[in-house]
């Protein structure tokens, strides 16, 4: 059978891909599905703990809904966020967004 | 290696794979496929975790609505974008060092820990995803009724406040 | 209960070999004689302009946005519709009340005059 | 059971052969699942044959038409004709294509709706699986095919397929919302998201879902033609505007595929419709499986008559009015349907302490009539302050008709 430790170390690889998405890409859409890799790490971590330590209790499954319902809204207004600033800007590359450096 | 190890770990290479490709490939639309396999090995990962309701909520949600979504930004916002050239931005090794160091850091600290060996608990087959137990909790107020509402108010704000930033008549 | 994917997990595979078994043949028995013309993208005869990639309408992604909405709407009814046998009436309520809030989102959207196709 | 019963008879005495060969237990399950698994795959692609032959007769007969006449009797081998020629073609793919989402496209498009049948119930005991989350599943495989519409029209390098992925979207995803409401409304009859259980829900006459919830019963079939992608709502294949739309460039067998992949799916929907709301394989005699089959077999061949006849009768409806028809009448139906349902469920349950009374039926029937004699008064007093539409267009000035001064003067001569 599979030790709990297999699933934690596969969220950590699909944690740690995601991360080097969100931080290495150039463009907004890129690292927006970066975040959805790490929310998906953060997923399985929160099915596997359930499913090993408690799979009597609901809280990891419920947990897991709400975060698919938190990433849905993050995905929604976060494109939405990256369409408008092309429109603006004609741009999608996060290093052009400088408006609020000094 | 009982076979359901060997399916866990194509499982988890393919899934580690697609996601490599994520964050790798040029061609934008060719990532949101990508992102899609990885999806939808999670969803694989989930039902051999036996929560086959989040599998398939997995699919519908994330492959369903949410690569889509992002294959519309992908080729709304394509005209300045090519596919040629770097994706990556000038600091990209220090972003895979870091990465790789968190990973090192997090396996070892997971290997470290006591409980990471066991083994799945045996539970009778009807405890395990029972959907009508999951929907009595939603709406439970001794359980998770307020995640439950603020998440339609979650959704709602999100589809207003996307609608007002995405939308402008001219 | 991994029994009952079993059954969907070999469902795939012959999935997907059943529609590839006709193109690999097809691939194998057909005549392969590509030229530049026959190549070309089609377009009822006339010469292609331009790339393929003009500028499409954010309107497009209104739609799948609304859609993902309601997707996960429905994702959190479906548990609920399940359990409905053990359900008191005011849990029948709080789902109802779930819809409600949503459907607002659909009113908004209604009188911003977004679903109008322009 | 016995004879009534061959597919059981068959996997007993296989299963009882494979034991007897030896072989563990483990083996013979994946042996016995994989033959399930071949069984409904290829009845469904060999039933295609079957329906793309009816179709073009039915078609041709409710258009004063032969249809297809002569290769075999009544026509019967004209598919498998098509097919041989379909296979012997070149299969040519355009420049600029992405190759590899190319191909990957309509094999995708046959995987979303093959894999619909692993939950379908053929008749008691006779079910791919029975997933207790049969609904969500369909939805969620369903999802594939839109992927599948969207990458084919975006690797095609072509405008018209790109623009029919796009439109793809306008419709199959917002057609999407209102079927997974309607859904909605069987699970939350039956308490179940199997569709081997909602079948078993509807065992009486009475409690036959379509007369609990006729509306959605109906949203749900309107939406899955929708999603079907099917004349009235062609708009992704609209011959006349983008001439095939998404597979514009496919040719050879993977238009075959696209092709066989809509037509399964058509047939699907109506699967879909009839067990969800028609009872299934239920009928008189359906303990016997064989029966319970052949009830099923013909409730289903009834609902794709109709899909058919809906494809021949109805012209294409406008992209701006396919919309408002989704979003301002589809949508908001569903959700009134589902509220009311939801709400009355309750209190009948509540009322007469259980759900197995004839009163269900008759309340929920009653409340469907009544919302649908609602949106009917709230759709005629929309119409009447709408201003009234001009039929014929304005006289424009390329296309004057003859005038009537212009007759010949010279015939006094």
């Amino acid at each position: 059978m599979i030790p709990l430790s297999w699933y934690l170390i596969l969220a950590a690889g699909l944690f740690c891909l995601g991360l080097y998405g969100v931080l290495a890409r150039k463009n907004a859409v890129a690292i927006l599905m970066g975040i959805e890799l790490m929310l998906n790490a953060v997923n399985i971590n929160l099915v596997a703990f359930w499913r090993y330590q408690h799979p009597l209790e609901l809280a990891g499954q419920v947990f897991a809904i709400i975060v698919f319902a938190v990433s849905a809204a993050e995905v929604a207004v976060g494109l939405a966020l990256v369409i408008s600033l092309y429109r603006r800007r004609r741009s999608v590359v996060a290093e052009n967004m400088d408006l609020l450096r000094w | 290696m009982t076979p359901i190890q060997v399916l866990f770990i194509l499982t988890s290479l393919s899934l580690l794979v697609s996601a490599f490709m994520v964050v790798t490939t040029r061609n934008l639309v060719r990532a949101a496929l990508w992102l899609i396999s990885s999806l939808f090995m999670v969803a694989v990962v989930f039902v051999l975790l036996d929560a086959g309701f989040l599998a398939v909520v997995q699919v519908v949600v994330y492959i369903g609505a949410i690569a889509i979504l992002f294959i519309f930004a992908v080729m709304l916002t394509r005209k300045v974008m090519q596919d040629t050239g770097p994706q990556s931005n000038s600091q990209w090794w220090v972003a895979g060092l870091f990465s790789l160091l968190l990973f090192g850091g997090l396996s070892w600290i997971i290997l470290g820990w006591g409980g990471a060996a066991q083994t799945v608990p045996r539970v009778t087959a009807g405890d395990l995803d029972n959907i009508s137990d999951l929907g009595r909790a939603l709406v439970d107020p001794a359980g998770y009724v307020v995640p439950f509402e603020v998440a339609s108010v979650l959704l709602l704000a999100a589809l207003i406040g996307a609608i007002v930033v995405a939308w402008d008549r001219n | 209960m991994l029994d009952n994917w079993l059954f969907v997990g070999l469902m795939i595979g012959v999935a997907i070999v059943f529609p590839v078994g006709p193109i690999v043949l097809a691939h194998l028995i057909g005549p392969r004689r590509p030229n530049r013309i026959k190549s070309e993208t089609y377009e009822c005869g006339i010469e292609t302009v331009g790339e393929t990639w003009v500028q499409f309408k954010v309107q497009y992604y209104i739609y799948a946005l609304v859609f993902l909405i309601f997707d996960i709407e429905a994702v959190f009814l479906f548990p609920w519709a399940v359990a409905f046998d053990q359900l008191a009436l005011y849990a029948v309520l709080e789902g109802i009340l779930f819809i409600i809030i949503l459907f607002g989102g659909l009113v908004y959207a209604w009188n911003r005059g977004i679903l109008e196709w322009a | 059971m016995g004879i009534l019963d061959p597919i059981s008879l068959i996997a007993d005495w296989l299963e009882g052969l494979f034991m007897g060969w030896g072989w563990p237990a483990g083996l013979v399950n994946l042996v016995m699942t994989f033959l399930g698994v071949f069984l409904v795959a290829n009845f469904g692609m060999l039933y295609v044959i079957f329906l793309i032959w009816l179709e073009r007769k039915l078609a041709a007969r409710m258009q004063d038409r032969i249809g297809p006449n002569r290769v075999g009797p009544y026509g019967l081998f004209q598919t498998i004709a098509d097919i041989l020629k379909l296979f012997t073609k070149e299969d040519t793919t355009p420049d600029g294509a992405d190759k590899v989402i190319f191909n990957l496209a309509p094999i995708l498009a046959v995987v979303s709706v093959l894999m619909i049948w692993a939950v379908v119930p053929f008749a008691e005991g006779w079910i791919g699986t029975d997933l207790n989350v049969g609904v969500l599943y369909i939805v969620a495989v369903g999802s594939f095919g839109i992927v599948a519409t969207l990458i084919a029209g975006w690797s095609s390098n072509n405008k018209f397929a790109l623009l029919g992925a796009f439109r793809t979207v306008a419709q199959l995803v917002s057609y999407e919302v209102p079927m997974v409401l309607s859904l909605l409304v069987p699970v939350l009859l039956a308490r179940n998201m199997g569709l081997g259980s909602i079948v078993e829900a509807q065992s009486s006459w009475y409690s036959i879902f379509f007369f609990m919830a006729p509306i959605a019963a109906l949203i749900f079939f309107i939406s899955s033609i929708a999603e079907v992608g099917r004349t009235p709502f062609d708009l992704l294949e609209a011959e006349s505007e983008i001439v095939a739309g998404f597979h514009i460039e496919y040719s050879g067998a993977k238009f075959a595929m696209i092709f066989a992949a809509e037509f399964l799916h058509a047939f699907t929907i109506s699967v879909l419709t009839i067990t969800l709301f028609f009872g299934g394989w239920q009928g008189w005699g359906d303990q016997f499986p064989l029966v319970g089959w052949a009830w099923f077999m013909t409730k289903a061949m009834l609902a794709y008559f109709t899909v058919a006849w809906v494809r021949t009768t109805l012209p294409r409806i406008r992209i701006d009015h396919m919309l408002d028809y989704n979003w301002k009448f589809l949508t908001p139906l569903a959700l009134a349907v589902l509220v009311v349902t939801a709400l009355l469920d309750r209190l009948i349950i509540d009322g007469f302490g259980t759900d197995n009374t004839p009163w269900r039926p008759a309340i929920l029937f009653a409340a469907n009539l009544l919302i649908g004699w609602v949106t009917v008064v709230l759709l005629r007093r929309r119409a009447a302050q709408r201003p009234p539409r001009q039929v014929v267009g304005a006289p424009r000035p390329v296309a004057r008709p003859p005038q009537p001064e212009a007759e010949p003067e010279a015939a006094g001569d």
